[in-house]
């Protein structure tokens, strides 16, 4: 198979976006992924290591061979990715990518990884198309999806703001943006909302301001911004210079979502992220044993808590090690069976299709990597902007951690059909 | 009817945005026929200023506040900024709560200084080189620019809002005699196009009522001969860069609340500005403004429901196509020159 | 009925009145000269000959042809080449490269699309070219860079290129203005040359009275837009009027 | 025949007599190309100079670096005007202690009208010629004052570059080919206006193809061949030397 | 031979030389090494220097010619790429139709664009070839998703038609039957070399287009674009019609990005649409300026240089660094990492704007200008040294 390693290294590929808007998580990717081969190899406090449930690793490496690892940047553009995923493939003998911060690209990423013959562990890609639609035998995803976020918000939205709103849709002009807004619309529909209207805005926009100011006046009041980083920060940004969380609309207080936070988004929008909802797959503020474990050691190392971009990564590098140990070859085939797991299920959802690998201790509790389609399940979190925040890493706070069970899907679910994982591919 | 009130407010505001860059850009690249691709670059300096400002002003001592605790579960060290205890809690949030507006006079010496140094430096260098050179060097120029930011302030958007009193948003449909949420207008928005027009209009009396405009002019089209006439024209390419510079970094400053500087904020408006100067024709000050506002006009226009509907995408697309539309129309953009940068 | 004829043109520049009805006939075979004084009209006429300009009224035929409203390439396709007051020349290319352009255009037409054949295997036209610069004997500047030649240099490539396309009207915007006086003999040669062996006309604006009276077999005097005389050169010589309003008393 | 005059390095030029402009064992280069190749020549506080030469010898050249134009470099050499050393100005300070050039291309700046044309000339000081004056000198300036200074008739274009000179209050006058493209008229009005000025005391240097015209109008003349001088004496000389003239004036 | 001159001939063996030598001479440094960082042998990056090696030809036989600067010429490349993988798509994984298709379908956009814009010239020109860049772009991204599969970029899909596709025809690209990914490695002591097929049939691709590219130059033809540069006015009044002329120039190179996209697609079968993006119209106009806009070779040094930059500089990181370093004393290591890491990783983009501005500065003709002086200079010191060995000096003039 592609790269075996025959020395006494395991060279991994982190497949970051370094320059660009995104350059800022990338960078907390890349210090997560750091701490995690750090872990490994048995250097520093061995971080979740010790509170993973599978006990396979041991602080010796990957099979006894020590980690390495080669960085590259994606430039979050499908074409740059690729090209950095191959050089550490064709260049440096990566046995696995891992990283990126943006569906284009992980799914882009995903299918050269399938045609090499390695395994690429998604970083963060929140578009139910990576392991909907597109998804590959190789890949895998430990992110949550769109369709969570619509299915984890819905019902704190419904509590929180009634069930009677009528919701307006900014939505980014491309796939992640689209299948954000379809779950979103769909989540927020079924639990009694209507939804005013859907507006596309344009990727390279930086001024929201003409998209913005007819939403009062549209007979919504509620404001749905589906948009990622740079677009979410001026949006939103936007909107609340124009007053809209000052405004009262068919009676009740107007109010904006922003349906996928993140901590660096939150810091750049600052004060206006207070009081609005949102989702994120994990938190620092988490109380669990891995997650503290996991906060301990990353902000003993770096001074300041990870992102949940940064905790996926960590959490994917580990979860991969932990595959090839148990599998005890590096061969992708092998390690695909190894994730896919012995079939164990998580308790409470009855499905046929709740069977995969089965873990805890990385944080969120109890998560299974769905065999099905390579998608993990877990609790997800409802976020809310604080009021007062004590510091610059602590700007949001939980407000809801939502059961697996509420945000469970089939993998056949119309949202995520049409896609096969197909064959794991080895490679030469 | 309310709805199209609305976009012109919007457009005319996104249009003062585009106005301003490309007015710094036209002084340069229309005047002075450099092609300044660090044009963007200077913007985003601009804005960093304010960031940078406000840096300052809330530059900390530590204190340890025993009873409460950080993530780590060590005692949370509390900042507090020097300048709330020399002028008292009051004054001192007042201060940096205006730190935008106070970037302004921050930012000119810096800005005029950027220009001069980089038109000694290095532009003088390029003037009779080909446009090609230019562009080569002064992309790389921006890239380092962009660079030095991000080294030092990272590549998340900052946010830097503007003062307390200008933000959220004035009822400008009551005024008219709609029904109230109608037509909202937020009020750093109007500070932004009445601090626009001032600096268009301080910069077109300055080019108009002086000699200077002309002499530039005359010097970009030949200059020898200008020197011959006894006129030190570097000196006067040296001021015009600086004041493209100061007028760079004022639109930044003021852009700075719109929407949250980043390190890439310039090449983001880069292309758009080039295509501004252009349309609006090479070597016009008038024609930069005038293109200004119209695509952002146009731009506002695109992005109604009511038009994204019958051509889905138009918004995306509506600069570039009332670009291709201009130019083919009018062969020197709106109000271009001969014989500038025709060859 | 010469081979140009020019009838009734009238051109305005704003406010003024460049060209006001000017009639023109130029037989064939013959050189025609165009004085005037400065300011005339001379330039702008050629300019309205040529496409650059296109008459507000009148009509220029040439060769029984009109060549009003035709792109300036199709006219001179039609057999008419032009000389102009400040030279046009390719200063980027080489003296040789320069002069093979027109022998490529005389031969190929207004367009061809011969992008892989070698330049070195069109013989004709290397050769054509090389001939030109021996008779303009400029043959051992072959190699330079046209843009640092001096100026009277520049202005008799152009003249050998023009020649090269073999036109059948050849006009000439100053065409000796600038050259040293040993130069302006030789140029003041060839044409004479080149009107005895080709079928060429010619239409000369000059200052320079030498080469005027050397080369003229007739000579219209444009003043303000019009034509004042047209006559044998001898005549206009002599004649006051042209003497007051051109000449001066040093002729 | 031999008039090279001695201009060995030790010679002092003040000694020939006292010099108002003087060019002191100049050489200057074209990139790597090497024109002019050690010229020295002295004009005296309301002299003319003529400067005279075949195509090509390098007498725009000459004016050029003594202008201080960036094109040709000078490597070596001194220029003194009137005891200020020009050698170590670039132009516009050369300008500003009193030389004035009429290009040999006119230089009319594109984009800017007539009136503006002059305008520029006055902004840095010393201001010579009120507008009102030149135009007085030349009405034809006066009627285009509004149009385009490119557009201008050659001739007129002309004049407008030597009226941009006299708009300055200059010490030293150089003209290079004033008199091209000019009606003979024209000349003859130039011509006195040259006399004009000189009897006011303007010191000239003149580069002139029509060499019989400039050597009645100068004092003194130099002849240039191949980027030496090859002649210094006074104009009544050359008119008078026949091999001289045949040699290097063909005339 | 081939009917070019003598040193036409020379510059294009060299080229065949380097070409077909590279994976030695990209793979300087021994596996394992420090400097093992700097190999840049490997079939992808190998594959990317030929094809932007071939855009950028073309674009300099645009733009070095006729002085038109397209800031839009992205869009043939994306558009090639596109048609090319339709073209495996819809018909099988042979790259010799994706290639054709590619080809044929940027020179047709290139024909309309070209033809509109070609009615201005200078900053308009430009002006407007971006403007419809970017509008294909905008379009690709979003509203024409189905045609371009927006963001992710167009792939194919196991459920696609493929009609052409046999039973056990390749699922991988390949030209009849020739894997475009198969790679033979030969292994020398601690040295290893790739030779791959893709990088093969790109770098002959390479050598024909270069080779067209030369002819254009030498011809008639190209003759009159560099007079379109030099002087349209005269042009017109020597009785050529310049717009065909500018048209063909453009066409042609539209077609050679087109060709660029269609092998792109056929070494890695994805087409994205930041491919007709602004910058990547950038990319190719600094790519040959860089290298020496309007010479026949620099534009290929030039592409080089750059995805050198962007492939190898960025994968440098502090780790690295460090293993570099580590020969030196602690505390010094820790001071050169500081120095060094500003200029590596996620700051290449720092390192590469500096060069640009190097470049431009000190070597105004780009990279082939820096290779003639070197080679005057080490000609001159020949000549010294031979003077001196003979010892005898010209006599002084
Ligand atoms: N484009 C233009 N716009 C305005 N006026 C013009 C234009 N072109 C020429 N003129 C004017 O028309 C008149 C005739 O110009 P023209 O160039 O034909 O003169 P000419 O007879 O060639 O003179 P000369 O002998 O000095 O070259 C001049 O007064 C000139 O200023
Ligand atoms: N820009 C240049 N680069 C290189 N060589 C040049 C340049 N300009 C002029 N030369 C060369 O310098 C020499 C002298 O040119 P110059 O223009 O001084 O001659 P001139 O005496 O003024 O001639 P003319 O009477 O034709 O104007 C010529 O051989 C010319 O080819
Ligand atoms: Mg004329
Ligand atoms: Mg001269």
């Amino acid at each position: 198979f592609t790269n075996n390693p025959t020395g006494s290294s395991v060279t991994l590929g982190f497949n970051v976006p370094q320059t660009g808007p995104y350059a800022d998580e990338g960078l907390d990717e890349l210090r997560a992924y750091e701490l995690a081969v750090e872990h490994l190899n048995g250097k520093g406090d061995g971080g979740c290591l010790n509170t993973f449930s599978s006990k396979a690793l041991d602080g010796t490496g990957i099979l006894g061979k020590e980690v390495k690892f080669v960085t590259g940047d994606t430039q979050t553009k499908s074409d740059a990715a690729r090209a950095s995923a191959k050089s550490m493939i064709e260049k440096d003998g990566a046995i696995m990518i891992t990283g990126g911060s943006s569906s284009g690209v992980a799914v882009a990423v995903q299918g050269l990884c399938q045609e090499a013959g390695v395994i690429f562990m998604a970083g963060l890609t929140h578009s139910n198309d990576t392991t909907g639609k597109d998804k590959k035998a190789n890949g895998f995803r430990h992110f949550f999806d769109a369709y969570m976020s619509g299915a984890a918000l819905a019902p704190v939205l419904e509590k929180v703001l009634g069930a009677d709103r009528k919701a307006y849709h900014l939505t980014a002009d491309y796939t992640w943006g689209w299948t954000q807004q379809e779950s979103i619309q769909a989540a927020t529909e079924a639990v009694g909302w209507e939804t005013v209207n859907n507006v596309l805005t344009p990727l390279a926009q930086t001024d929201f301001s003409s998209y913005i100011a007819p939403v009062l006046n549209s007979g919504a009041d509620v404001l749905v911004l589906n948009h990622y980083g740079g677009n979410m920060v001026n949006s939103l940004t936007n909107a609340v210079q124009f007053g809209l969380r000052d405004k009262m609309a068919n009676g009740k207080q107007f109010e904006i979502v922003v349906p996928l936070y993140s901590e660096l988004m939150a810091k750049g929008a600052g004060a206006n992220i207070q009081g609005i909802l949102g989702s994120t797959n994990w938190s620092w503020t988490l109380q669990d044993e891995g997650t503290k474990a996991f906060v301990k050691s990353f902000g003993t190392k770096y001074g300041f808590p990870p992102s949940n971009a940064a905790q996926t990564c960590y959490a994917q590098a580990l979860l991969y090690a932990d595959a090839v140990q148990r599998a005890g070859s590096f061969n992708p085939c092998a390690v695909v069976e190894a994730l896919e797991g012995d079939s164990s299920s998580l308790p409470g959802i009855d499905s046929p299709s709740n069977s995969g690998f089965v873990f805890d201790g990385l944080g969120n509790g109890p998560t299974l990597y769905r065999s099905a389609d390579h998608q993990c399940f877990k609790d997800v979190l409802v976020m809310r902007g604080k009021e007062n925040p004590t510091n610059e890493y602590d700007l949001l706070e939980v407000v809801e951690i939502t059961p697996t069970a509420q945000v469970w899907y089939e993998p056949d679910h119309p949202m995520f059909a049409g896609g096969q994982l197909g064959e794991c591919n080895p490679g030469a | 009817m309310d709805a199209i009130i609305l976009q012109i407010l919007n457009g005319l505001d996104k249009g003062s945005a585009y106005a301003l860059i490309a007015l710094g850009l036209t002084l340069i690249f229309g005047t002075l026929g450099v092609v300044n691709f660090a044009h963007g670059a200077l913007f985003m300096i601009g804005a960093f200023c304010a960031v940078t400002l406000n840096k300052i002003l809330t530059i900390s001592y530590i204190t340890i506040d025993e009873t409460r605790t950080d993530f780590l579960g060590n005692p949370l060290k509390v900042e507090n900024t020097y300048i709330e205890r020399w002028f008292g809690p009051e004054i001192g949030s007042a201060i940096i709560d205006w730190s935008v507006p106070l970037a302004i006079l921050f930012s000119i010496p810096i800005m005029v200084a950027i220009g001069f140094i980089m038109e000694r430096g290095l532009i003088k260098h390029f003037y009779r080189r080909d446009h090609a050179d230019q562009i080569l060097v002064t992309f790389g120029l921006a890239i380092v620019l962009q660079e030095i930011i991000k080294y030092f302030y990272g590549a998340n958007p900052i946010p830097t809002p503007a003062p307390e009193v200008f933000r959220g948003s004035f009822d400008f449909g009551m005024l008219l005699g709609f029904d109230p949420n109608v037509i909202i207008y937020p009020y750093w928005r109007l500070v932004y196009f009445s601090f626009s027009a001032l600096i268009i209009g301080a910069v077109f009396a300055f080019l108009q009522f002086t000699t200077f405009g002309m002499v530039v002019r005359a010097g970009m089209a030949d200059r020898e001969t200008v020197g011959l006439l006894g006129i030190n024209i570097d000196r006067r390419f040296t001021i015009m860069f600086g004041i493209a510079a100061a007028v760079a970094g004022m639109a930044g400053v003021m852009y700075a609340p719109i929407n949250s500087p980043n390190y890439h904020m310039g090449m983001d408006f880069l292309v758009l500005s080039f295509v501004v100067v252009v349309v609006g024709g090479m070597g016009s000050l008038p024609g930069a403004v005038l293109a200004g506002f119209l695509l952002g006009i146009l731009e506002s226009f695109a992005s109604m429901n009511e038009v994204k509907t019958l051509l889905p995408g138009i918004d995306q697309i509506i600069i570039y196509l009332v670009a291709i539309i201009i130019l083919l129309t009018r062969p020197r953009g709106l109000m271009g020159r001969k014989g500038v940068m025709e060859e | 009925m010469g081979i140009l004829e020019v009838k009734g043109v009238n051109k305005r520049f704003g406010g003024l009145q460049a060209l006001g009805d000017v009639n023109l006939s130029v037989a064939e075979n013959t050189v025609h000269a165009i004085i005037g004084p400065n300011g005339a009209g001379k330039s702008t006429l050629l300019n309205c000959l040529v496409g650059k300009l296109i008459p507000d009224t009148g009509s220029v035929m040439f060769d029984g042809q009109s060549v009003l409203g035709r792109a300036p390439y199709e006219i001179n396709q039609m057999g008419i080449s032009r000389v102009f007051q400040t030279p046009e020349i390719f200063g980027d290319l080489s003296v040789m490269e320069n002069m093979m352009i027109p022998c490529f255009a005389k031969r190929d037409g207004s367009f061809e699309l011969n992008a892989i054949a070698a330049i070195a295997s069109q013989r004709d036209v290397v050769e054509k070219a090389e001939q030109m610069l021996v008779d303009m004997n400029m043959i051992d500047k072959r190699e330079m860079h046209a843009a640092s030649m001096s100026r009277g240099d520049k202005r008799r490539l152009e003249i050998g290129m023009c020649l090269s396309q073999e036109p059948r009207l050849l006009l000439l915007d100053e065409p000796t203005a600038g050259m040293a006086r040993a130069d302006t003999n030789n140029t003041i040669d060839l044409l004479k040359q080149i009107k005895d062996e080709r079928d060429i006309t010619i239409a000369i604006i000059e200052h320079d009275m030498h080469v005027v009276f050397s080369l003229a077999d007739r000579i219209t005097v444009l003043a303000q837009g019009t034509p004042l005389v047209e006559d044998a050169p001898e005549n206009i010589r002599g004649n006051p009027k042209v003497r007051e309003a051109y000449l001066g008393e040093s002729a | 025949m031999n008039v090279k005059p001695d201009f060995s390095k030790n010679a002092n030029l003040a000694q020939t007599a006292p010099a108002f402009l003087s060019v002191w064992d100049m050489h200057a280069y074209y990139g790597e190309s090497y024109i002019v190749q050690g010229i020295s020549f002295n004009v005296h506080e309301g002299e003319i100079l003529a400067l005279l030469g075949r195509n090509g010898a390098g007498k725009t050249s000459t004016l050029r670096s003594i202008a201080r134009l960036g094109d040709p470099q000078l490597r070596h050499g001194e220029i003194w005007l009137d005891h200020q050393p020009l050698h170590k100005m670039a132009s516009h300070q050369a300008a500003a202690v009193g030389l004035g050039l009429v290009p040999e291309d006119r230089r009319i700046i594109a984009g800017l009208t007539v009136e503006e044309n002059i305008k520029l000339a006055q902004i840095a000081p010393p201001v010579g010629w009120s507008i009102d004056r030149i135009y007085e000198l030349f009405p034809r300036l006066g009627e285009r004052r509004g149009q385009e200074g490119v557009t201008l008739s050659g001739g007129e274009q002309q004049m407008l570059a030597i009226a941009r000179a006299l708009a300055r209050d200059i010490k030293v006058l150089l003209l290079d080919e004033p008199y091209e493209g000019l009606a003979p008229v024209i000349v003859d009005e130039i011509e006195k206006t040259l006399m004009h000025i000189k009897e006011q005391g303007m010191t000239t240097v003149i580069v002139e193809q029509n060499a019989v015209r400039a050597l009645e109008l100068a004092d003194r003349a130099v002849i240039l061949d191949t980027g030496g001088i090859v002649f210094d004496g006074s104009a009544a000389e050359v008119l008078e030397n026949e091999e001289l003239r045949s040699e290097y004036l063909a005339i | 031979m081939l009917g070019l001159n003598k040193r036409d001939t020379t510059l294009l063996i060299a080229v065949a030389i380097l070409t077909l030598f590279a994976p030695f001479i990209l793979n300087p440094f021994p596996e394992g090494s420090a400097m093992a960082q700097f190999n840049a042998g490997y079939p992808d990056l190998m594959q990317r220097f030929v094809i932007f090696g071939i855009f950028a030809v073309g674009f300099n036989i645009l733009f070095g010619l006729t002085g038109y600067l397209s800031f839009g010429h992205a869009a043939f490349l994306g558009v090639g790429s596109y048609s090319a993988v339709w073209m495996f798509k819809l018909l099988s994984m042979n790259v010799l139709p994706a290639i054709i298709l590619a080809v044929i379908v940027s020179g047709m956009f290139a024909v309309v664009i070209g033809y509109i814009s070609l009615r201005r010239s200078g900053i308009y020109f430009s002006i407007l070839t971006l403007a419809f860049a970017q509008m294909s772009f905008a379009l690709a991204y979003s509203v024409l998703t189905p045609i371009t599969n927006g963001e992710t970029g167009l792939q194919v899909y196991n459920d696609d038609p493929q009609y052409l596709m046999g039973p056990d025809s390749p699922t991988a690209t390949n030209l009849f039957g020739l894997e475009m990914r198969s790679t033979y490695t030969l292994d020398i002591g601690h040295w290893s070399f790739d030779f791959n097929a893709g990088y093969y049939m790109c770098a002959l691709i390479m050598l024909i287009a270069v080779y067209l590219s030369i002819r254009i130059f030498r011809s008639p033809f190209g003759l009159m674009l560099k007079a379109v540069k030099s002087n349209q006015q005269r042009m017109n009044y020597t009785g050529l019609n310049t717009r065909p002329y500018t048209l063909a120039a453009f066409v042609i190179s539209g077609m050679y990005a087109g060709l660029a996209g269609g092998l792109m697609a056929s070494m890695d079968p994805l087409a994205g649409a930041e491919r007709m993006q602004w910058t990547a119209s950038g990319e190719v106009v600094l790519m040959t300026i860089l290298g020496g806009a309007g010479t026949l070779i620099g534009p290929i040094l030039g592409a080089g240089f750059i995805k050198y930059f962007e492939n190898i500089f960025s994968k440098i990181n502090d780790t690295v660094l460090h293993q570099w370093f580590a020969f030196l004393p602690d505390g010094l290591e820790d001071f050169m990492v500081f120095i060094v890491h500003p200029f590596i990783g996620k700051g290449w983009h720092l390192t590469l704007g500096l060069l640009f501005m190097m470049v431009v500065i000190f070597l105004p003709g780009g990279l082939v200008e820096g290779g003639q002086r070197i080679s005057a200079w080490i000609r001159r010191r020949n000549t010294d040294d031979a003077e001196k060995a003979n010892g005898k000096t010209k006599p002084a003039e």
